[in-house]
């Protein structure tokens, strides 16, 4: 009864909407979101309440197995789905096939400060950043930093400059939920359906970073 | 064209305590707009305060003052009901005056 | 820093400035005092000294800063205010040492009026500020680092 | 119910702390050294906001939204002073306290403003789309929206939130607002909840509320809106919410769209006893 009438008001929305732009169109294939009521109702609303803009298209409303789990179990999936989860993203996740982790540590740094990139203000044809900094503390000398993630001030020195731990790096930038599933860290090189954030030379380049003995992050 | 500003002047004790807000863009010239076009130089470039015919303060900015400026300082001199004067001039040569009465303390 | 300079910014200050030279308006106190456009230009401390007249800025403790904090959220907006215990202050200057021009504002205090001021600056990066004072004919300056830091989520 | 969820939440933090915090005891040691330079960096910021707080420049926007309040506009050369805007005609102290709300005018739910937009339409005889024209200001262009915004939300002040949510439609916009507050998508996985569904979290050294916690909903909620001074202009709730999905890697949120109103009930209603102090000065 309800959901009719608020059918009903989203008509007469994207009605009056209609002559200010085209009504949004979304990939009809988003077969993993929830199906209950309101989490339809809800779909439906922000299909008809976003547009496209630039490169944000509205198909990125879409979501993946893993976006559709964390957001039905509100980021704190049990244990179950919790394995699932992280089993899919270890099946995303791929490792350079030149076996090279690490790249360079200067050019990490950049990529880290860098909160560019996938916003529709941005210009698509601009390498993105990585943000880093916005999450994490990482050098000595970058007071601006956040606190989502946890400090990976000396990482490299206080896990040891291992093979082991250099991989886990690197996989943990390519996709974190292979590792935690629903964490807050974007899969920076398996980025759901919708495209990497950065290429693999740039997520050697943040190993490099979190893994040379001579970068700042490790002095 | 421009906004009023927002002129405050309370005397406390034997000083009147001002504050202003102006409303400009102070835009500095090295701004480029959507297009990539540089965005010309647009600042206020003098102030000047006056309280019963005498000048208590004048200054000249540059376009480092921020947008929308504020401006407070304190003299001495006059009394609850006189009338503070700010003036601005910017580098197009628009201008604007605003008044505000002296109150008391709230 | 001439006459002819000034004119030049733009059209309509040379209208209005030609009117009040004519005395075709009363001058207010803004024109009595031209805009010191050699003093906005120049990148230091000592050459804005010299563009206001002086010739050299001694540091003196008893300039201080109000209101200006160590570190800054937002470059765009930086509080800066600056109280000088000099006797005979006729003029508090705020100068940021790595912005384009280093001049921020210039300000004449006249009898009657306290030597201190607060207003708001644009500081590009992290920065040295100056509070430049002229006290009894005489330059001296406070000088102080405010850190910028970067913000948000897509910058 | 609510609070089940959030103690839920809660211990899920403390857990992704401890399993962060498990790689080494080294790390740990680490971390607690520079957390003082941290809280060194986070005096200086409180020091800097409270300077800020000195004068703010949304009195400029609330002074030309009175005008514009009171001025004869549109096609029908009428003010906007007999405008509902849920107190009845003409009330502008508190209104801002009861949105979102449903109107039976309208038969909408509405926040502020999207209400604006239904009264320059029936009041003032604009059209929609001339209404809806121009929503956030920039450099060189001023916003009626975001002036009338300052004006009635300025007129709030002191009051507290007080949302109803009872009709039916206003129930389900919560419902809605909440399920799309989890709603990750896009190219970086993020929710709203990613950054606001946890408490003592920041970007870079920009605090993130916790909406989910009603005393941080409420200090979040009653600051908006807001004077920005990275942009110079005073900002809506519907900016906030507009630039808050740009930053997330979402499409354009629609001005007025059904989805920014749902996701204002939902924080709005959050916020409910928070005493409003906006239009507030934020970096």
């Amino acid at each position: 009864m309800n959901l009719i009438k608020a059918l009903g008001v989203i008509i007469v929305f994207s009605f009056s909407d209609a002559a200010f732009s085209a009504p949004a169109k979304m990939d009809p294939k988003n077969d993993f979101a929830a199906k209950d009521a309101t989490s339809i109702a809800a779909q439906e609303m922000m299909r008809n309440s976003f547009k496209t803009r630039g490169q944000a298209s509205v198909d990125r409303l879409n979501q993946d197995e893993t976006q559709a789990l964390c957001s039905q179990y509100q980021d704190n999936p049990p244990k179950s789905v919790r394995a699932k989860i992280e089993a899919i993203n270890q099946k995303l996740l791929k490792y350079p096939a030149d076996g090279k982790l690490l790249g360079d540590w200067k050019e990490g740094e950049k990529i880290a400060q860098s909160g560019i990139g996938k916003q529709f203000t941005d210009n698509p044809d601009n390498p993105s950043g990585g943000n880093c900094y916005a999450c994490h503390q990482l050098t000595k000398t970058e007071l601006s930093y956040g606190n989502l993630g946890p400090t990976l001030y000396n990482f490299g020195k206080v896990r040891g400059y291992s093979e082991a731990i250099t991989k886990y790096a690197y996989g943990k930038i390519a996709n974190s939920q292979a590792f935690s599933a629903c964490s807050n860290m974007p899969r920076f090189g398996n980025a759901g359906t919708h495209g990497v954030i950065l290429t693999e030379k740039e997520i050697k380049h943040l190993t490099a970073l979190l893994m040379d003995p001579a970068s700042p992050v490790n002095n | 064209m421009s906004d009023p500003m927002r002129i405050r002047a309370i005397l406390n004790g034997d000083k009147v305590d001002v504050r202003v807000l102006m409303a400009h863009e102070m835009e500095t010239g090295q701004r480029k707009d959507a297009a990539g076009k540089v965005v010309p130089a647009h600042f206020i470039q003098s102030v000047t305060v006056t309280c019963k015919g005498k000048t208590v303060l004048s200054a000249q900015w540059g376009p480092a003052i921020s947008k929308n400026p504020t401006l407070s300082f304190k003299f001495s001199g006059a009394k609850v009901g006189d009338k503070v004067i700010v003036s601005w001039t910017d580098n197009k040569g628009d201008k604007r005056t605003d008044e505000a009465p002296i109150t008391a303390p709230s | 820093m001439n006459r002819r300079e000034v004119l030049r910014t733009s059209s309509g200050t040379m209208v209005m400035a030609l009117a009040a030279s004519a005395g075709l308006l009363k001058a207010d106190a803004a024109y009595a005092e031209e805009w010191n456009k050699t003093a906005f230009e120049v990148k230091n401390l000592n050459d804005v000294v010299k563009a206001l007249g002086g010739t050299t800025a001694t540091e003196s403790k008893d300039i201080s800063f109000v209101n200006a904090p160590d570190i800054a959220e937002n470059g765009a907006v930086v509080p800066v205010g600056a109280a000088s215990k000099i006797p005979k202050t006729e003029l508090i200057a705020i100068l940021v040492e790595k912005n384009p021009n280093a001049l921020s504002a210039n300000f004449t205090i006249p009898d009657g009026t306290d030597p201190i001021i607060t207003t708001r600056v644009k500081m590009g990066q992290t920065s040295n500020i100056y509070a430049l004072v002229k006290a009894d004919g005489k330059y001296f300056y406070a000088v102080k680092e405010v850190k910028v830091t970067l913000g948000g989520c897509g910058g | 119910m609510q609070n089940a969820m959030l103690s839920q939440r809660l211990l899920a933090g403390v857990i992704a702390v401890f399993a962060i915090t498990t790689a080494s005891v080294a790390a740990m040691a680490q971390s607690s050294l520079t957390n003082q330079g941290g809280d060194q960096t986070a005096k200086e910021i409180e020091r800097y906001r409270q300077a800020l707080g000195d004068g703010n420049p949304a009195e400029l926007w609330e002074a030309r939204g009175e005008d514009l309040w009171k001025q004869k506009r549109g096609p029908k050369n009428v003010s906007l002073e007999q405008c509902d805007l849920g107190l009845g005609a003409g009330m502008v102290k508190g209104a801002y306290t009861v949105l979102p709300k449903h109107f039976e005018d309208s038969g909408k739910v509405e926040d502020l403003e999207s209400r604006l937009v239904t009264c320059m339409v029936m009041l003032q005889g604009f059209s929609y789309i001339e209404a809806k024209k121009n929503p956030f200001g920039g450099p060189d262009n001023k916003s009626s929206m975001e002036a009338l915004v300052a004006y009635i939300a300025g007129a709030s002040r002191g009051l507290k939130m007080n949302v109803s949510g009872k009709q039916p439609d206003e129930k389900r916009y919560y419902e809605l607002g909440k399920k799309m507050f989890f709603h990750r998508g896009g190219t970086h996985d993020f929710s709203c909840s990613t950054c606001h569904g946890a408490s003592g979290q920041r970007i870079r050294l920009q605090d993130l509320p916790n909406l989910l916690k009603q005393d941080q909903a409420q200090r979040a909620y009653t600051t908006w809106p807001a004077y920005r001074v990275s942009q110079g202009e005073t900002r809506s709730f519907q900016w906030r919410l507009y630039d808050c999905f740009r930053q997330q890697r979402f499409p354009e949120l629609e001005f007025t769209s059904e989805a920014s109103i749902a996701l204002t009930m939902f924080l709005a209603k959050n916020a409910n006893g928070g005493v409003m102090n906006a239009p507030a000065i934020k970096r």
